[in-house]
């Protein structure tokens, strides 16, 4: 679509929004609506709105297909061991309360942490969908 | 007035998933699910469910949408017009319709404190939420926190969804 | 309660519901993009502006702007490249 | 304030109501990307009206993800559809 002009100055200005929303929705989570889930697929929508008008070689150029693949396999790794931090501790399987002084820090942070990990591993499996689906021909 | 909107917004449902089951046009019928998914959030935050309705505009408005049109780009088949008749369908559409009203007064009402589901836990979480976790939001001290383990299930699952469609569909076009 | 809300909101409504019909009712595609462009940009303006002074300078009000902000472009970025691809790629006569 | 959001709530209401017909009864596409981009205006308005009416504070976030849902899929529907046109054009 790189022939509407129009379209690409006005993406140009969106985008940059599009994924400070999403940022906005992934860590304002714990007080208003929101979580991991939904800013990893409001950021994934950004990204393949960019994909759809500039083309995927652009695409790939920024995220490469073995960059989804290692950070989707991130954002699970982090999860896991953020509930084994509580196993070290003597607690039990995703027990955040001491991986700070305090309990309730500690809940916070291990809520950080985890949602975190979803978005990571949501929005790069959609992107990783969108890719696969889009690259014909090419090698994966 | 809510109430007025909420049925004025059922009944904008029922005539969408009728002209889904009966349109033959591929293309008509997934952007007719994406107003089906818009209309759906609008319902959900009548309803106070603010994180569903949020959940409802990403996902099912949003990414399935690309998604389902980068699928019938890949297989190939944007516009089919096929001879068969959606009178049957139609038939067991209005009966699953009326069945399921039947049941829907055996359900509790919705948002009522006294009701069995919501006197055990539910009361636990949202007195405890903010002095035990310091979050204001309860929907993510219980997604999160308390139900930790069933969001790792989740996240587990869609992982295992992004391996399953690369196995899939790697180098399947590249060799032939 | 303002009289100026009530009237700012009362012609937003009226505004959206006569461009709805005008996008109901007029035979081709060109002159119901006029009618959905009232909506998007008329109709959206009234409504908020009416909200924007009913909860006067407050965060609400700063994220009630951007909305209006973010409606003008996109609308009006949507129903153009919408004109666009139809004017390219469509095997209709336009009516001149 | 809060008569004047009850009969503009209607109004958009009915109007709602107007442009689903329309998306029915279109006979080509680009009219039912019209209907669509048309439906998801009318549902941020409505969002942002019945929020005043109800308790929930956080409702302009949801109207501003549905005004980019909006926009990103109006885009991709016409970007796919335009791929196809372009293929029969080449046939």
């Amino acid at each position: 679509m790189k022939h509407h002009t129009v379209l690409r100055i006005v993406t140009k200005l969106i985008i940059p929004l599009i994924l400070l929303f999403g940022l906005y929705i992934q860590f304002h989570g714990d007080y208003s609506a929101g979580g991991g889930f939904q800013a990893g697929v409001i950021i994934a929508s950004g990204f393949i709105l960019y994909n759809i008008i500039f083309g995927l070689e652009v695409g790939f150029s920024i995220l490469s297909i073995n960059m989804t693949k290692n950070l989707m396999a991130i954002g699970v790794l982090l999860y896991i061991a953020v509930g084994f931090m509580g196993i070290i501790q003597g607690l039990n399987f995703l027990e955040y309360n001491s991986l700070l002084s305090s309990s309730k820090e500690g809940q916070l942070l291990g809520i950080f942490l985890v949602e975190l990990g979803v978005g990571l591993t949501v929005s790069n499996v959609m992107i990783l969908i969108f890719y696969s689906f889009n690259n014909m021909g090419e090698k994966l | 007035m809510t109430i007025a909107l909420l049925y004025i917004l059922l009944s904008v449902l029922i005539v969408i998933s009728i002209y889904v089951i009966i349109s033959r046009n591929l293309f008509s019928v997934i952007i007719s699910t994406t107003i089906f998914s818009m209309v759906c959030a609008l319902i959900f935050l009548l309803l106070d469910a603010i994180d569903v309705s949020l959940t409802e505009a990403a996902v099912g408005a949003g990414i399935s949408t690309i998604l389902f049109l980068s699928t019938i780009r890949y297989v190939d088949i944007i516009a089919t017009d096929t001879k068969k008749s959606a009178v049957p369908i139609v038939i067991l559409f209005f009966l699953l319709l009326i069945s399921i009203s039947i049941l829907i007064y055996d359900l509790p009402e919705p948002g009522k404190a006294n009701v069995v589901n919501n006197s055990q836990a539910t009361k636990y979480y949202i007195n405890n939420s903010t002095t035990e976790m310091g979050v204001p939001n309860v929907v993510t001290s219980v997604l999160a926190g308390y139900r930790g383990f069933d969001t790792l299930g989740e996240v587990i699952v869609i992982f295992i969804a992004g391996i399953s469609v690369l196995g899939i569909l790697r180098n399947t076009k590249g060799r032939t | 309660m303002s009289m100026i809300e009530a009237i700012l909101l009362i012609l937003g409504g009226v505004t959206a519901l006569i461009g709805t019909i005008g996008c109901f009712k007029f035979k081709d595609f060109l002159s119901r993009t006029h009618a959905v462009s009232v909506v998007d940009t008329f109709s959206t303006l009234l409504i908020i502006l009416s909200l924007i002074i009913h909860n006067g300078f407050t965060l609400l009000s700063v994220k009630l702007f951007l909305i209006l902000i973010f409606l003008y472009i996109t609308g009006s970025t949507a129903i153009h490249v919408l004109t666009q691809a139809f004017l390219k790629y469509s095997k209709k006569e336009i009516i001149k | 304030m809060i008569e004047a959001n009850i009969i503009v709530i209607t109004l958009i209401s009915v109007a709602l109501l107007i442009s689903i017909l329309r998306f029915i009864f279109a006979e080509e596409i680009y009219t039912k990307i019209l209907a669509t981009n048309l439906i998801g205006t009318k549902i941020v308005l409505l969002i942002l009206l019945s929020g005043t009416l109800s308790i929930e504070k956080d409702f302009t976030d949801i109207a501003l993800v549905y005004a980019l849902i909006n926009f990103i899929s109006t885009i991709v529907i016409l970007k796919y559809y335009e791929d196809k046109e372009k293929c029969n054009e080449y046939d």
